[in-house]
C-alpha cells in the first residue's frame, strides 16, 4: 500500500524498512544504533542540551549568540569550535555542512574532504558529517562543552538526521520547504516534505525515549528582502509539521530585514502565529523560542562596515528579545572567514546584546500596526493555504506553493511561483511591488501600493524592478534603501 | 548589431540565486540573448545548451567556494564536444575564504576560463569587456 | 575701573588692549590680522564653512559623523586629516590639540614637538596649533574639503581660538564651564568663564562682519556616568553665555549613557531646553543643532567587542536624530588610534547611521516619561541657577557651582562640589544614588530612590558606591550595568 | 599591620580623574593611608608630598600619553630630595599610541620605576605586589 501524502504522525514501526534503507545508503550509516545514541543522550549534562538552554535563557529574558561554522576536517573542524567558544564566547555551537552532502553527493564530499587534507585547506565549505560518521561526529560534541546544532541546506537530510543525533548532536536545522524551496532545483515539495516527516519522527522517537533535541526550520529562506509575512508562513507550517511528528521544542526564524519596527514587530509576532496555529491543530504541549539571523543579503566587504551591520543586528535582536541570534562575520563579503573573523563578530554582538539585555523595545503604535500588518497577511496565507489542503497542511503547501499563494522571492526551486517583486518602502521596510498571488485582502493590497507609491514620490521614479535591484546592492553599498543616484 | 547568445549558470551544488537574476537582466537589457541554465547546473548541461543555442559566451557562476573541485575538465569537455574555442567567463567566490585575487585569477585561467571576475563584480564592468571579447 | 563679572556683551573696543595681550603671550600671536582672516573666511565655499554644513544636514534630516584626531606634527596632521576624508569618509573633521597647549604651556608643547620630528612618531596627544602658528594652520583647513573644527579641553583658550579662527578654522568646540570643571583643577570658574566669554566675542565679531563660526560646548563633561540633567544644564548656560556675545550657530552635545530611552530623550530635550531659555534671555536669532557622542567612558579593549559598543552610539545617533556625531575608534582602550582605525570607527558608524537614516523612533510612553524627568530635573537646576545670581546665568553659575546645585561626577576641579553619586538603574539608565544638593523635588528624589531600590532588590544588594564602581567597569567588561558576580 | 603610607596622583597636564579615585578607594580598603593628590601633579608636588608625609611609596599615574616627557627627572629629584631609594610605582596608558608593553615598560624602569602597569590593570591586581615590596 503507498502511503498517503499528508499531515500525518509517521508509523515508527513502519519506518524501519525505510530507515534501513536510509542507513545503507551510505557506508556510515550503519553505525547508528539507536538505544546506545539514546544512552549517550542521557548521560550529557543538561547544559549541553539545546533546548535546555534555550529554554533558560527564555526564562532569564537574554538572548544568546551562534556562530556559523564548519570545515572539512575533524580535528580542524573541532579546533575551529573550540576556538569559537573559548575565544569568541559562543553560547551555543554549529556544525555547518558542505554543500555537497547538502546534495546528497557524498562521493564528491569524500574527494573534497581527501584533497582538503592533502592540502591542508578546507576545499570544501562545511563538514561533511556523514562521511565521517558517528564516532567522528560524536568527538565534536564530546570536545565542545556547550550545545551543538548541526546546520545545512538539505532537502533530504534524513541520513545526515540519523547520523549527527545519534553522535549526539542535540538540535537540527531545517525543513521540508524552507531547506528545499531557497536549496534546490527540482526536488518536489511532497518529496522534501515527506524526507523532513522522517528527520522529525526520528526526533519524535528520541523525545519518546526523554531526549529532547531542538528543531529550527531555516527562517530567511533566501536571505533577500524576504518579507515576514512570508518566512513566518513557512515558519509556522513547519513547526506544525514538526509537532505532527512528535518534536517537542522548536526554534522558529527570522532574518533581518533592516527597519527596526518591522524586525521587532516580526521577533514579536512569530510566536503569537505559531501558537495559535498549533493550537488550532490540537499541537499545544510544544515549547516555541525564536533565532533572530542577522543580515541574510549581500554585506559590504569593509569589514568595518560589516561591523555596523553586524552589530545592528545584534541590537535587533536583543530589542525583539530572540532567544537566540546567529552572528554573521566581518568576512561575509570575502568568503568563508577565518576563525579569528568568526569570533569577531560574535565578539560585537554580545557586546551589543549584553549591553542591551536589561532594555526594552517599548510598545508604541507603529509597532502595534506593523504587527497588525504581519498578523493579517500571514494568517490570509495560512488560511488561505489550509484551505486549498482542505484543512491537510502538508497537502495545502504543496498546493499553495503551486499555486504562488506562498511565493519566496529569488528562490531557485522551480515549485517556487516566482510572480512577487519585493522592494522597500520609504523608511526601508519590506513590502511588495508586485504581491503576484499571495491571498493580500483589498485593504492590505491598497497599504502594499502607498508605502511604495510614497517612496516613488520621494525618489521622483515610478516604482519597477530597478528599485529591487537597487535594494539588492544597497546595504552592500552602506545604506539600506537603494536610492537613485 | 548582431545579437550573441550567452549561456548563464550557476555550477555544481551552488544554489545562490540572486546574482544570477541580476546579470540575466542586465546582459538581456544589454541586448544578448541570455540563455539562463539557472543554479545547480552541471558541466554536461552547460555543454549541451552551448551546443544546442549555438552560443558565443559560457558564463559560469560559483558562488558557495567549490568552483575548484566542480569546474575541472569543463574546458575539456567543450573541445571534446568540438566548441573548445567558445568564450568562457567566470565569477563570484571562487574559493573558500579569502585568497590572493591573482592566484585565484590564475588557477581558473589554468583551469581555460578567459576572464575571472571577483565577486564585487558589477553588470557594468563585465559588459564593455564581453562586447570587446566578442567583437560587438 | 575693573570689569564687572556676569553675562555682558564684551565691548568690542575695550576688549582691544587685552587681545594685544593675549597675542603677545606666546610669538605666534603676532600673526593674527583679523581683517586678513575675515577676508579668507569670506573666500572660503559654503561646503567648507562648519555652520553651513549642519544646517544643511538638519534640513535633510540626517546624522553626519565626524572623528578625534590630532598629531605634533604639521604634515602628518595633513595626511591624517586627508586620509580620514578620504578612506573614512568623514563627513567633518577636527583638529584635537595636545594637552600641553590646552594648559598654555606652549614651551612643553614646543619640545614635544621637536621631539616628535625627531622621533618620527608623535610624543603629543594631538596638534599643537598656537606653536604651529596661523599660516601652517591655514594649510590644514586649505588641504581638506570639509569643515575643519577645533576640539580641545582648554580652560584659557584666548591664543588658541585667535590663531585657529584667523588660520579659517569655521567650528571651535569648548566653553568656560565644559572645559574647566572637567579639564582643570584650580582655575576659577569666573576665570574661565570671562576667557571664554572673549573667545566668544570673537566669534560675535567674525559674525559682525558676516562670517559665522560654529560653537559647540563640550558635552560629555567627564564622559563618566553623567545625567542628561547635569550636561543638559551645563549646555544651556554655555549657550546662553555664547550667544549674549554674539555667537549665532550653536552646537549642543550630549555623551552616550547606554540606555536607548534615556539617550534619545535626551537628545530630544536638549535643544528645547536651549530654545526656551535662549529665548527667556532675549536671545532668539541661535541656531541650535545637536551632537551626539559615542560612548566617553572606557571602552572594552577587544576590538570587535569596541565595534559593538561603536556601531550601538550610532544607532543612537541616529534614532536621536543628532546633527552629527563624534565617533570613537576600536583603539579607545589601546592608545591614540592609528589612522587606520579611526577611519575604521567611521565607516562602521556611518554604515549604521545610513542604514538608520530613514527610520524614526517611535513615540511612547517611556519615552514620555524619560523625556518629562530630564525637562523637570534641567529647568530645577537651571531656575535655581538664575536665581542665585539674582537672573545673572554667569554669576549663578559661579555660586551653582559651589552650592553643589550643578555637580559634575569625578570632575577634577576644585570648584566642583563633587557630592553627587551617580548609579546606573536596572534598565541602565543613569540615576542618583545621592544627589548631594541638586535642587531636585520630592518627586524626582523619590524617583530616583525607587529606581535604584529596584536594581538592589534585583540585585539583592544596599545601593552603595560599590555600585558606582561595577558601573565604571562594566562597558570595558561587556555589560552595561555592572552587576555583582 | 604597620600602616603604610602611599602618594598617589596623576603626574603632568593629565586629567583624568577616574581611575585615580578608584585607586585612592581601593588602597584606602585595603589599609594604606593614601595621600591623594589628584590630577595635573607637577614632579615638585609629589616630591614634597612624599618628604612631608613621610610616605612609603608613590603611585604615578600617567593616562594621556604624555608620561614619556612628564616622568624624566622624577627619580633624579627623589634622589637629591634625600628619598632616592623610595618604592616608586607607575600606571595607565603611558605612551602616545600602542607600543609594545615589553618596550614600554623598560623605557619605564630605566626612567626609574621600581614597576608599571598597563591600562587594564585593576586595584586587586596592584596590591599583593605592593604588599610584598612594602613587607606588609
Ligand atoms: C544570500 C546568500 C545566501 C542565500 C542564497 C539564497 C539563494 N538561493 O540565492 C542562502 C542563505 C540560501 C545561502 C546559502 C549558502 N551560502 Co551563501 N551567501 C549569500 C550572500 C549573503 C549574498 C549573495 C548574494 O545574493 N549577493 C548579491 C548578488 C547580487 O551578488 P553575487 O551573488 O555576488 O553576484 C554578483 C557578482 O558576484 C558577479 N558575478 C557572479 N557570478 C558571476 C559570473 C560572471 C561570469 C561574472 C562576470 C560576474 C559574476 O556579478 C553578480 C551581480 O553583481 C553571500 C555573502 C555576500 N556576498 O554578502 C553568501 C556566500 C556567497 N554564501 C556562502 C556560503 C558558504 C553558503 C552556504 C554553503 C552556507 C554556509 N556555509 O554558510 C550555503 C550554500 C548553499 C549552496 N548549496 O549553494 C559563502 C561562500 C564562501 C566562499 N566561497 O568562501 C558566502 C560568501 C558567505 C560567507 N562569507 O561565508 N547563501
Ligand atoms: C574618560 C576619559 C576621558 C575624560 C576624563 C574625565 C576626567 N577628568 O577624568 C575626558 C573626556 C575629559 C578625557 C580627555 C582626554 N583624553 Co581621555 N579617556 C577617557 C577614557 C575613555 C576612559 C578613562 C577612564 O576613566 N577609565 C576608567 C578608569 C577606572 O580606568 P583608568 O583610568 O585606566 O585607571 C585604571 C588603570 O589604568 C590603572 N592605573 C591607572 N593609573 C595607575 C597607576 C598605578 C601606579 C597603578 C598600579 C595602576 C594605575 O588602575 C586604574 C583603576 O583600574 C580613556 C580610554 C579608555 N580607557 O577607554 C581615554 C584616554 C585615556 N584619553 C585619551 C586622551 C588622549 C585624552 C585627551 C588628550 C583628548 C583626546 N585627544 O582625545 C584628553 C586629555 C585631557 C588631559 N589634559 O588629560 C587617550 C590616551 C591616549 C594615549 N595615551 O595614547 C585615551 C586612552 C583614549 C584614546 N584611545 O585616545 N578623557
Amino acid at each position: 500500500m503507498v502511503e498517503q501524502f499528508g499531515n500525518m504522525k509517521l508509523d515508527w514501526e513502519k519506518l524501519q524498512s525505510e530507515r534501513e534503507m536510509v542507513l545503507s545508503s551510505w557506508e556510515t550509516g550503519k553505525d547508528v544504533v539507536l538505544e546506545e545514541a539514546v544512552s549517550f543522550h542521557r548521560s550529557l549534562p543538561a547544559e549541553k542540551n539545546f533546548s535546555h538552554r534555550l529554554l533558560q535563557a527564555r526564562q532569564q529574558g537574554v538572548t544568546l549568540a551562534q556562530p556559523r561554522a564548519g570545515v572539512a576536517d575533524l580535528n580542524s573542524h573541532i579546533e575551529l569550535l573550540q576556538y569559537l567558544e573559548d575565544e569568541g564566547g559562543a553560547d551555543l555551537l554549529p556544525t555547518t555542512i558542505d554543500s555537497y552532502t547538502r546534495q546528497n553527493r557524498y562521493e564528491e564530499a569524500e574527494k573534497g574532504l581527501e584533497e582538503s587534507r592533502r592540502e591542508g585547506r578546507s576545499l570544501l565549505n562545511g563538514f561533511p558529517a556523514v562521511n565521517h560518521g558517528v564516532a567522528n561526529c560524536r568527538r565534536v560534541v564530546e570536545s565542545v562543552s556547550v550545545p551543538v546544532q548541526v546546520r545545512h541546506g538539505t532537502p533530504d537530510a534524513r541520513l545526515l538526521a540519523e547520523i549527527t543525533l545519534a553522535a549526539g548532536f542535540t538540535a537540527f536545522e531545517g525543513g521540508g520547504i524552507s531547506y528545499n524551496i531557497p536549496y534546490a532545483k527540482r526536488v518536489p515539495l511532497e518529496k522534501s516534505i515527506r524526507d523532513w516527516q522522517y528527520v522529525d519522527r526520528l526526533v519524535g522517537y528520541y523525545e519518546e525515549q526523554g531526549v529532547t533535541i531542538n528543531r529550527e526550520p531555516f527562517g530567511p529562506l533566501t536571505g533577500t528582502l524576504v518579507a515576514p509575512c512570508i518566512s513566518h508562513s513557512v515558519a509556522v507550517i513547519e513547526a506544525i509539521l514538526a509537532a505532527k511528528q512528535g518534536v517537542k521544542n522548536i526554534t522558529l526564524g527570522y532574518g533581518q530585514c533592516g527597519n527596526l519596527n518591522q524586525d521587532i514587530a516580526a521577533l514579536q509576532t512569530l510566536p503569537i502565529l505559531a501558537q495559535e496555529y498549533l493550537k488550532a491543530e490540537g499541537l499545544d504541549d510544544v515549547i516555541i523560542t525564536t533565532v533572530f539571523h542577522q543580515w541574510m543579503g549581500g554585506f559590504p566587504d569593509d569589514e568595518a562596515r560589516a561591523f555596523g551591520v553586524i552589530s545592528l543586528g545584534g541590537v535587533t535582536a536583543a530589542l525583539g528579545k530572540a532567544t537566540k541570534v546567529i552572528v554573521k562575520t566581518p568576512h561575509e563579503a570575502l568568503g568563508i572567514p577565518t576563525s579569528e573573523a568568526n569570533a569577531q563578530g560574535i565578539k560585537a554582538t554580545k557586546q551589543v546584546i549584553r549591553m542591551l539585555q536589561d532594555q526594552v523595545y517599548p510598545n508604541n503604535a507603529q509597532l502595534a500596526e506593523e504587527q497588525e500588518v504581519i498578523l493579517e497577511e500571514t494568517r490570509h496565507i495560512l488560511n488561505r493555504t489550509l484551505e486549498l489542503g482542505d484543512g491537510d497542511i502538508a497537502v495545502g503547501t504543496v498546493r499553495a506553493f503551486k499555486a504562488g499563494v506562498i511565493d519566496i522571492p529569488f528562490a531557485p526551486s522551480v515549485c517556487n511561483a516566482g510572480r512577487t517583486m519585493p522592494a522597500r518602502d520609504n523608511d526601508g521596510a519590506i513590502r511588495f511591488l508586485s504581491w503576484g498571488n499571495l491571498p493580500f485582502s483589498r485593504e492590505i493590497q491598497e497599504f502594499h501600493r502607498s508605502k511604495l507609491a510614497e517612496r516613488g514620490r520621494i525618489e521622483r521614479r515610478t516604482p519597477s524592478f530597478q528599485m529591487v535591484i537597487d535594494d539588492i546592492y544597497a546595504i552592500g553599498k552602506g545604506m539600506l534603501v537603494g536610492r537613485p543616484r | 548589431m548582431e545579437t550573441k547568445t550567452l549561456v548563464l549558470g550557476v555550477i555544481g551544488s551552488d544554489v545562490h540565486a540572486v546574482g544570477n537574476k541580476i546579470l540575466e537582466i542586465s546582459f538581456s537589457e544589454a541586448g544578448f540573448n541570455v540563455v539562463n541554465l539557472g543554479v545547480l547546473v552541471s558541466q554536461k548541461e552547460f555543454v549541451e545548451a552551448a551546443i544546442e543555442t549555438n552560443a558565443d559566451a559560457i558564463m559560469v557562476s560559483s558562488l558557495y567556494g567549490h568552483a575548484e573541485i566542480d569546474c575541472r575538465g569543463l574546458r575539456e569537455a567543450l573541445i571534446e564536444a568540438g566548441i573548445g574555442d567558445i568564450l568562457m567567463y567566470i565569477g563570484g567566490y571562487l574559493v573558500v575564504g579569502s585568497q590572493e585575487w591573482s592566484e585565484v585569477e590564475e588557477k581558473f585561467r589554468n583551469l581555460g576560463f578567459d576572464r575571472v571576475y571577483p565577486p564585487s563584480t558589477l553588470p557594468q564592468d563585465v559588459i564593455p569587456q564581453l562586447r570587446a571579447d566578442l567583437g560587438v
